[in-house]
């Protein structure tokens, strides 16, 4: 009895002797994730996920505490760079693939108050009081702010035109339905 | 065994030729349409843009557009007319959007510009050369609209040593360069010697598949006393690649993602070495070029030299109209392409050949499942593995897709030509192309958003601090105003 | 000589541990989705199992059986395989600090891996002596990862297939290791004992 | 957005029916062959065969929603179930051959997706299934008797040896290769064994006990031929399988005749050459590229001697072949064909510089 609690003592002891040298030696610092994935989101605070601004996004996908689908405006792509940074697996094709959309102003109903031009996080909004404001296409991220500020229902969000620039092939049709 | 392998071509395809619906007609002149549609973007690069107005007169060779940015090229009239609209124009696109366009409306008379003609073309420099190739708007003719001045001056500063010039007219059909090559031999000739001089390339090799016999036998008979070597190439698609052609005439490769300037090689078409000797030698600006009219649905298929903008329709109706109606209607060849959405677009400088082909013709039933028969890997002449690709983008899986190499296809057509399930593979290629590069513009653009973004927060911040400190400094006066008062009223 | 190499032969192929004696079903189900991981996986498993093998045959013949406490056994063992195991965990974090966040939970979860267990108890069963027990893992564990890789290669292939939607996922990845199975009874009667 | 047809707009005559029919007509002489040497039960065999696969692949197909019509006519059933007919002793019960085909259409095919998804080859899989499982029933082989002799039974007495369920007393006798081991594990070496029951004239006509596809390896080499010079299949993995069971056959038997077979007898007898032309050029479970398949059919070849060697079982054809599928992916990984412009790695090629700037 006696021998059977001191070796197993005695082995349990070495072993974790063993073990707490080598995690000093073997240490590691912490690691920078959240940053890095803040890297990745979009950046525009739009708050569409339902946390306050990217960098809470990031902490709660570095918690695991979000899907990795959260971000509209990233869309599939990144989804998938957060699907490989983070070693989830997601099946793309089940991501929406969302149309890139831009937010458009009615001119006959813009009533130039300035409400959209004050709440749009990447200043795509040109405008001044009194005027009628138009959309910078290039900075939109469509989020969606600037609809919701507007008094008069003149903002929308709509597809972004394609261009020759911007065309490419659809993808083939699946040949059969699963 | 390296070196006897690197000669022989690999992979590729033997599509039914179908090149004797037109192989044996002469090149003919298309009388000239009532009005022309010419796009400002008949190249690789920036658009042109145009130097006229609506109701302006124009000469034929007329500037009517410049070329803008390093990669352009100008575009001239090709008729003598009135400039009647500028506007957007079904351009000759797969995807049938509008381009900016000019339309002409010729007067009849097609006169031609006054140009300078030097009187001794190689007595020019040769950055004066390249110069007016540039100013001629010549781009390149075999299909890749790539501006040849362009690739004339790249060429002269890496010291490239090899001018092969691209005979090979491997899409089924297509006659043009065979015909120019059989009847205009002598300047095409002229022209490889001008594009050699330009370069100062050691030597010329023309590279021609042996099923046009003709056409070696006249461009041999032209190239007679001359440096340059007019070789027989065996007939396979794609050897009209010029990578393929460049492999099989001097057995090296051009390195991946690389130009054939890196193993310094130039490689022309011999349409463009024609346009180049006009341009030069003549003074004529690109404004027309050779276009096969065939298919099994066209009464008779021909060989024409068609003016830039004419719609396709005109060139069918000369070619008198179809005998039946047409399955599909197709710019260029019928391996890479694209459908024509309608007749009224307009034969660019790219267009090789319109075609209208029959049900027969075009013989693709419903895709079946994948037997990884890998056919198409022995088709590829890229060497990758098409039905690997295809799978994983299918599964939305790009990223893995570039691992297979989807970056280097050349979307020839060859692996969906041969696969016996009938994929589209191509067709996932170039969607999948599309969707890089989307995702590339789409990244660019969240880059900038994100600095406009962070720009205004950091701007909204320092605002915020200022109406703080300023709200600070007020109260901090109002605070010693009331001071004074206090101070005031007690001393009072 | 040549017995060892039948032995390494054995206890890979003809008596798999995997596909014959179904041990260490887990991590074959769990890390067989990418080959690359599943290389990694198999790596650090044959290191596990080898360590273990050896380890666990000195505490047997030097402190067990001398001690006559035999009865503690599986206690040492699962003692010691931890032990194994959370240094291979500290030596991934280190030098591959993204394959250790791929095997995730796996990792430390080759301590309930029962071919690590299971291995050492067989050497012990079969009273090998040192070296033939060293190998005995070994080969145990080259299997494991043999399977492990080409299982692995099997279920990329299958996530693009277009499975049958209600044989997606493990469904169709345990008739695949059952056909897989099937295959390796083709090596039975290879070795004799 | 118009959906405009993509390039190419040209395609050549080609399908996956035809290709699955010219390998049909590839199998036809040996099949005929086999059916004359082993009368009414092999043909009821291979019928039943047919019609379960064709079942099979009908039900799964409605099952699954998806049109049975399309899966059917594109042949790749009815080679499956072809191709185990060929494999299975031509006199055994009906139930082998109907379970041996379901189990190939259905577990082994339609659960991967159907045709193309599949990781085995169905035919070999059910091979290997139906032969743990059943053992007694998949090594009873009888001696031929061609359906024009005397001793070829009768319409309705084949009907009750495939349809009956009882045992039959027809002459039994051992395959060659079981002969063999049969032997060899009584202790009786190749030397005083083989004598008087290899006759290699025999083998290459297929006058002796086997399997409907082992017994005519001659017209089952011209049926492989065929396919090769209409450029279904290409010679890599056959020729590396016929090598990779002749070269070590032949080096152990130089070394040691009294213990291994001779390179000839090994290619002669059992599935190495059906293996060889139709089981190894399967599409669907061997590798994409040349050099990939040509390990492949090495690795088949190779693995098939080990098995008839070593191994438990007198024929390793289909085992080695299951195992060589699993490796398929991984041959896959690790051999693609270089890149133009690239080399074997990958990586772009060097710009050769030029002479004017050296």
């Amino acid at each position: 009895m006696l021998i059977a609690v001191f070796s197993l003592t005695t082995l349990g002891l070495v072993l974790g002797l063993l073990l707490g040298y080598a995690s000093r030696r073997l240490a590691v610092e912490g690691n920078a994730l959240v940053e890095e994935i803040q890297a990745i989101l979009p950046g525009s605070q739009c708050g569409q996920c339902g946390f306050p601004g990217c960098a809470g996004a990031a902490q709660a996908l570095a918690d695991g505490n979000a899907p990795i689908t959260l971000c509209p405006p990233g869309g599939r792509e990144v989804v998938s760079a957060l699907s490989a940074k983070l070693g989830i697996e997601v099946n793309l094709a089940d991501v929406a693939e969302t149309m890139p959309m831009t937010a458009e102003v009615r001119e006959e109903l813009c009533i130039g108050c300035t409400r959209c031009y004050k709440v749009c996080p990447t200043d795509a909004i040109m405008g001044a009081a009194k005027h009628i404001h138009a959309v910078f296409r290039e900075a939109c991220t469509a989020c969606g702010k600037c609809v919701e500020a507007c008094p008069t229902e003149a903002l929308a969000l709509h597809p972004a035109p394609i261009t020759l620039q911007s065309w490419y092939w659809h993808k083939p049709e699946e040949r059969m339905a699963a | 065994m390296n070196l006897l392998n690197r000669f022989q071509p690999r992979g590729g395809v033997h599509p039914a030729g179908r090149k004797d619906l037109s192989a044996d007609r002469p090149i003919r002149a298309l009388p000239l349409p009532e009005r022309l549609f010419v796009p400002l973007q008949q190249h690789v690069g920036a658009a042109a843009t145009p130097v006229v107005a609506v109701g302006d007169q124009v000469l034929k060779g007329q500037l009517i557009a410049a070329g803008q940015g390093t990669i352009s090229a100008p575009v001239h009239a090709p008729t003598s007319g009135r400039v009647v609209a500028l506007g957007d124009y079904a351009a000759p696109h797969p995807s049938g959007l509008p381009v900016p366009t000019l339309t002409l409306e010729s007067d009849g008379e097609d006169r031609w510009s006054d140009a300078a003609i030097p009187a001794d073309p190689f007595a020019l420099a040769p950055d004066e050369i390249a110069r007016r190739v540039g100013a001629a708007g010549i781009v390149g003719l075999g299909g890749a609209a790539f501006p040849s001045a362009v690739k004339l001056n790249i060429s002269r500063k890496s010291g490239v040593d090899t001018l092969i010039i691209n005979g090979g007219e491997c899409e089924p059909y297509l006659t043009c360069d065979d015909r120019l090559m059989r009847e205009q031999a002598e300047g095409i000739v002229a022209g490889i010697r001008l594009i050699h001089h330009a370069v100062g390339t050691q030597r010329a090799l023309v590279g021609i598949e042996d099923n046009k016999p003709e056409a070696i036998a006249a461009m041999r008979a032209a190239a007679l006393g001359t440096d340059i070597q007019v070789v027989a190439v065996p007939a396979m698609y794609p050897m009209g690649w010029d990578k393929q052609l460049t492999r099989a005439l001097i057995g090296k490769e051009v390195p991946a993602g690389g130009r054939s300037a890196d193993i310094g090689v130039l490689v022309h078409n011999v349409a463009t070495a024609y346009a180049v000797h006009q341009a030069v030698a003549l003074g004529r600006p690109l404004v027309s070029r050779i276009v096969t009219v065939s298919g099994g649905a066209v009464k008779t298929p021909c060989n024409l030299e068609v003016p830039i903008g004419t719609p396709a329709q005109d060139l069918f109706d000369y070619c008198g109209g179809f005998t039946a109606p047409p399955a599909r209607l197709v710019m260029g060849g019928p391996m890479m392409g694209h459908e024509l959405p309608a007749t009224h677009i307009p034969v660019v400088k790219g267009t090789s050949g319109v075609l209208a082909l029959t049900h027969a013709e075009i013989g693709r039933p419903e895709p079946a499942p994948c037997i990884r028969c890998s056919t198409c890997v022995r088709a590829c002449p890229v060497g990758l593995l098409p039905l690997e690709m295809a799978t994983r983008i299918r599964a939305a899986d790009l990223d893995a897709a570039i691992g297979l190499g989807l970056k280097d296809c050349i979307a020839c057509g060859s692996c969906s030509y041969v696969c016996p399930a009938h994929i589209p593979l191509v067709h996932y290629f170039n969607y999948a192309k599309g969707e890089l590069s989307a995702r590339e513009r789409a990244k660019l653009k969240q880059e900038a958003t994100k600095k406009l973004a962070d720009d205004r927060s950091a701007r909204m911040e320092r605002i915020a601090r200022e109406r703080e400190e300023a709200a600070a400094r007020r109260r901090a006066a109002k605070e010693a105003a009331e001071a004074a008062k206090k101070a005031a009223e007690v001393t009072a | 000589m040549s017995q060892y190499l039948l032995l390494l032969l054995s206890t890979a192929l003809v008596n798999n541990v995997v596909l014959v004696k179904f041990l260490g079903l887990c991590p074959f189900m769990g890390i067989s989705k990418k080959v690359d991981t599943a290389i990694s996986m198999g790596l650090a498993t044959t290191f596990v199992m080898t360590m273990a093998s050896a380890s666990c045959w000195m505490l047997e013949h030097w402190l067990l059986a001398p001690l006559g406490i035999e009865y503690l056994r599986i206690l040492v063992y699962i003692l010691v395989i931890a032990a194994v195991v959370q240094f291979t965990e500290m030596v991934v974090r280190k030098t591959n600090p993204s394959l250790y966040q791929v095997l995730g939970i796996y990792l430390p979860l080759i301590t309930t891996n029962c071919a690590v267990l299971g291995i050492p108890l067989l050497t012990t069963q079969e009273h090998l002596p040192f070296v033939a027990g060293l190998l005995y893992g070994f080969g145990s564990a080259v299997g494991f990862s043999l399977v492990l890789a080409l299982f692995a290669g099997l279920r990329e292939r299958l996530a693009l297939a277009q499975v049958p939607s209600v044989f997606v996922g493990a469904p169709v990845g345990f008739i695949t290791a059952s056909l897989l199975a099937l295959a390796f009874m083709g090596f039975a009667g290879l070795v004799s004992h | 957005m118009s959906q405009l047809a993509h390039s190419p707009h040209a395609h050549a005559p080609v399908s996956v029916g035809k290709v699955m029919a010219t390998v049909m007509l590839a199998l036809v002489p040996a099949t005929v062959f086999g059916f004359w040497l082993y009368g009414w039960p092999a043909i009821f065999l291979w019928t039943v065969c047919v019609a379960a696969a064709l079942l099979g692949e009908a039900a799964t197909m409605q099952l699954q929603g998806r049109p049975a019509r399309p899966a059917l006519l594109d042949g790749s059933a009815l080679l499956t179930a072809w191709l185990l007919a060929l494999s299975l002793p031509p006199w055994a019960p009906w139930w082998i051959g109907a379970i041996g085909s379901l189990f190939a259409v259905v577990v082994t095919k339609q659960v991967f997706g159907g045709l193309g998804q599949n990781v085995f080859n169905p035919a070999m899989a059910a091979r290997v299934m139906l032969l743990i499982s059943f053992p007694v029933e998949m090594t009873l082989w009888t001696a031929p008797a061609p359906i024009t002799g005397l001793h070829a039974p009768g319409f309705a007495e084949a009907w009750r040896i495939t349809f009956g369920g009882g045992a039959w007393d027809a002459m039994t006798s051992a395959s060659l290769l079981g002969h063999v081991k049969t032997e060899f594990t009584r202790g009786v070496d190749l030397l005083s064994s083989l004598p008087g029951y290899y006759v290699p004239h025999d083998s290459v006509w297929g006058q002796r006990a086997g399997s409907l596809g082992e017994t005519s390896a001659l017209l089952l080499l011209f049926g492989g031929l065929y396919l090769i010079a209409r450029r279904i299949v290409t010679w890599h993995a056959p020729v590396a399988m016929l090598l990779g069971v002749a070269v070590p056959a032949l080096i152990a038997n130089t070394l040691a005749p009294a213990h291994y077979l001779g390179p000839l007898p090994h290619l002669l007898s059992g599935g190495i050459v059906l293996g060889a032309f139709f089981i190894a050029t399967d599409p669907v479970t061997s590798p994409n590229t040349a050099t990939g398949q040509f390990i492949f059919g090495l690795g088949c070849g190779l693995l098939t001697w080990i098995i008839r060697t070593w191994g438990g079982y007198p024929e390793g054809v289909a085992f080695a072949v299951m195992l060589m599928n699993a490796t398929t992916p991984m041959i896959d990984l690790y051999v693609k064909p270089r890149i133009y412009g690239r080399n074997r790695k990958g990586q772009s090629l060097p710009a050769a510089p030029s002479k004017k700037e050296a």
